[in-house]
């Protein structure tokens, strides 16, 4: 089974209207060449998943800015004013989920749980619809899962079967995601032979992986 | 004697570096919360969670040696100590919501009576998003509120809370450059008076009710 | 002609092998299910995970070389093949209950026309616990089971399994020595026949109802 | 803070009545020492959390022998005849859990969540009397967090800080149980200075960590 593609081939896998994560905090360990890829084919309409929306300038924030996504689950717009504007005006419906719940939503899905039973946002308005819960005198809320057609993830070193070895922060929402999605591209820092990677420091196994681009240094 | 800006908030800072004790494993927000790490007494060995991924955050890294993939959860490069250790975000808020972390230092737009909190979103003007901060509420064992008093004057310490919430009664404790005030089951207690500050101050400053015992302690520069 | 228990252990597994695709992630039970790993038709890449916390299952070790850390879901000593990577319990389960895993091939005790399988107790007499049997069941694409057809004569193939359950309508195939059956909507469809076996054999040494259709496949030695 | 104690030390943390964790899946990744240690002490009447109950003379089937337990919540005890025999005889409460579940209920406690709905079990006498749910078309079964007062583990390098890097097979349930106890004490290999393991492949961050023992070769 061929893994490494093109980056041209990679973004082909995204169609106009998908559910979409993309891996990445702030900009740190997002996959931006296959976010400058996607600003430039400018597929459309598509569902955000993802830890916030980076900065105008940088990382899933430009998608933002050329207007590719309709619904968004992010935990964080404050850095680009863009996401704001298009909230405000009614242009792209923001579910502002806090980010433990985010991050354990999207591991309960690629786990095949049916949820969870979460104590963060009790008494506020993220509790609004939910069902709630009292567990040995605690409230928690009901959160369900959530997945995606196609997971865009970032990684230092990526073996040629689709081991990922993750470097510091920019680990983040990459591994969860990598469970979590239909299909899952995995933008390489540097492609590796098999068996370069010590297998106790694996972060997202190769059967998690679909598809490797990048490579070039 | 006026304080700047910044002595205000080296004073805030400071304060709140005395709540934290030695073994400690502390997650400190944004902006002011941020400087408390600068304050830690000698002899105190507090380690600090960053909730995108590592414990042992060091400081800012000197120019020229930023890594890229070493941030904080502001985004900004940062420095891991020896012995420091990196995990993904399902693990980051596992160990925050899992009542790890002993202590967290947030800010405030809102804190009121009950220990509510409110500083992620002022409707139809600026919505930033809750971030991690409603998991850190919920989940360290002692939520610390630093900020400065008054918005421009109005207070901020409320009776109750108009903003949409954070958090409801999670707040232990308040560190403003005017006062120290413990969130009880009673209310708000004043516990300790800033430089300058009278209990007069602290109350014409503040919208809730001040429970002033008899013994008030002080706190300075 | 008569079969040995090995020969028959091994039609059985041979013909087990021929259900795994290319690129198939596959968790063998214990036992008989471990033998089908060595008959992996030529050209067929498939990766084995074993729920104890590795993908990426290789051959048993040359004696002496085995590694005390490395063991498979029976504690045996087990290799890694290059490209396999280990990972936690939690993670583990993840990847069985996410979906992630192609194809189980697990052992029975019971097995019934609605796909019902039973192969962790037999109340008051033998109770080994479930280990990973539940999770796999309800978790892999596509689950089969491979055992000898009977059990000193006795049909495990039933009606109703009337031992307690390991899971409900997740069986999709069973392989015996005598006949490979698909478990469907209508009930269970004889498919092929094992060697020197006939329709009446196997329907002899069945409880539940079997469908045969027209066309019915053999396989071999 | 002093975490380096003497294996005495660290049994006495381990007292009459408490729930204790056990690292380890058959006997791989066990604390084997610790074990022998508590077989000594001979403490009692103690709720076991662990995968299984090991082999009679190896890891934590040799607790079950000397009868150190009167509950359990285990997946498997097939290899370990004196556990079905307490357990067939009434001397010991055998609590039979799916081996995913377990895993889960462990995570869960340690991640302060307030339990998951989970497929495993559906139809099983597994489900009786928990509840229930329908999502999206799929039954489950509710499972609730499931934590302890101690947990022993076991991992080959760990440093003067805490942190434990843990090999191959004998990581299993150690990092879980690792976020799930009051006290965790972890039997190391090696013990190693602070800043010679990987900070990106540590399995157990310092912070988990109250005691640590071993590291004799």
């Amino acid at each position: 089974m061929k893994k490494i593609i093109t980056m041209d081939e990679a973004v082909d896998k995204i169609e106009d209207g998908m559910t979409i994560m993309v891996g990445g905090f702030l900009g740190c360990g997002s996959p931006d060449k296959i976010i400058d890829k996607l600003v430039e084919k400018g597929v459309k309409n598509l569902t955000l998943i993802c830890n916030d929306t980076g900065f105008p300038e940088i990382s899933v924030g430009k998608m933002v800015v050329s207007k590719q996504f309709s619904k968004m689950y992010v935990s964080h717009i404050g850095t680009n004013r863009e996401t704001g504007r298009q909230m405000n005006e009614g242009e792209t419906e923001v579910n502002l989920v806090p980010q433990g719940t985010l991050a354990e939503q999207i591991r309960c899905a690629g786990c095949g749980l049916g949820g969870f039973f979460t104590p963060t946002g009790v008494g506020t308005e993220v509790e609004d619809d939910k069902d709630k819960k009292v567990i040995d005198g605690v409230t928690y809320i009901y959160e369900k899962p959530l997945k995606a057609d196609v997971a865009i993830i970032k990684g230092l070193k990526v073996d040629k079967k689709g081991n990922v070895y993750y470097n510091q922060t920019a680990r983040n929402f990459n591994p969860i995601m990598a469970m979590a999605a239909e299909t899952v591209i995995v933008e390489a820092e540097e492609i590796v032979e098999v068996g370069e990677l010590d297998p106790n420091c694996v972060g997202t196994p190769h059967i998690f992986v679909n598809y490797i681009v990048g490579g070039e240094k | 004697m006026t304080l700047d800006k910044n002595q205000v908030k080296a004073v805030i800072a400071k304060r709140v570096a005395q709540e934290l004790h030695d073994g400690d494993l502390v997650n400190l927000g944004i902006g002011l919360p941020t400087m408390v790490a600068n304050f830690i007494p000698e002899g105190v060995d507090v380690t600090f969670q960053s909730e995108n991924g590592l414990v042992g955050l060091g400081p800012a890294p000197e120019e020229g040696k930023e890594e890229k993939d070493l941030t904080n959860a502001g985004g900004q490069p940062v420095t891991l100590l020896p012995g420091g250790a990196y995990f993904d975000s399902a693990t980051s808020f596992g160990i925050i919501r899992g009542g790890h972390v002993d202590a967290t230092v947030l800010g405030a737009l809102q804190v009121d009576e009950k220990g509510n909190l409110a500083n992620w979103k002022i409707p139809g003007k600026m919505v930033p998003g809750m971030g991690g901060a409603m998991d850190l509420t919920v989940g360290a064992k002692k939520v610390i509120i630093s900020m400065v008093h008054t918005q421009k004057g109005a207070p901020k310490i409320l009776k109750d809370c108009n903003l949409p919430l954070t958090a409801k009664n999670q707040v232990n404790l308040i560190v403003t450059e005017m006062a120290v005030i413990e969130v009880t089951d009673k209310g708000l207690v004043l516990k300790e008076l800033g430089p300058d500050t009278t209990v007069e101050d602290v109350k014409a400053a503040t919208e809730a009710e001040l429970i002033i015992p008899e013994k008030i302690g002080n706190f300075g520069l």
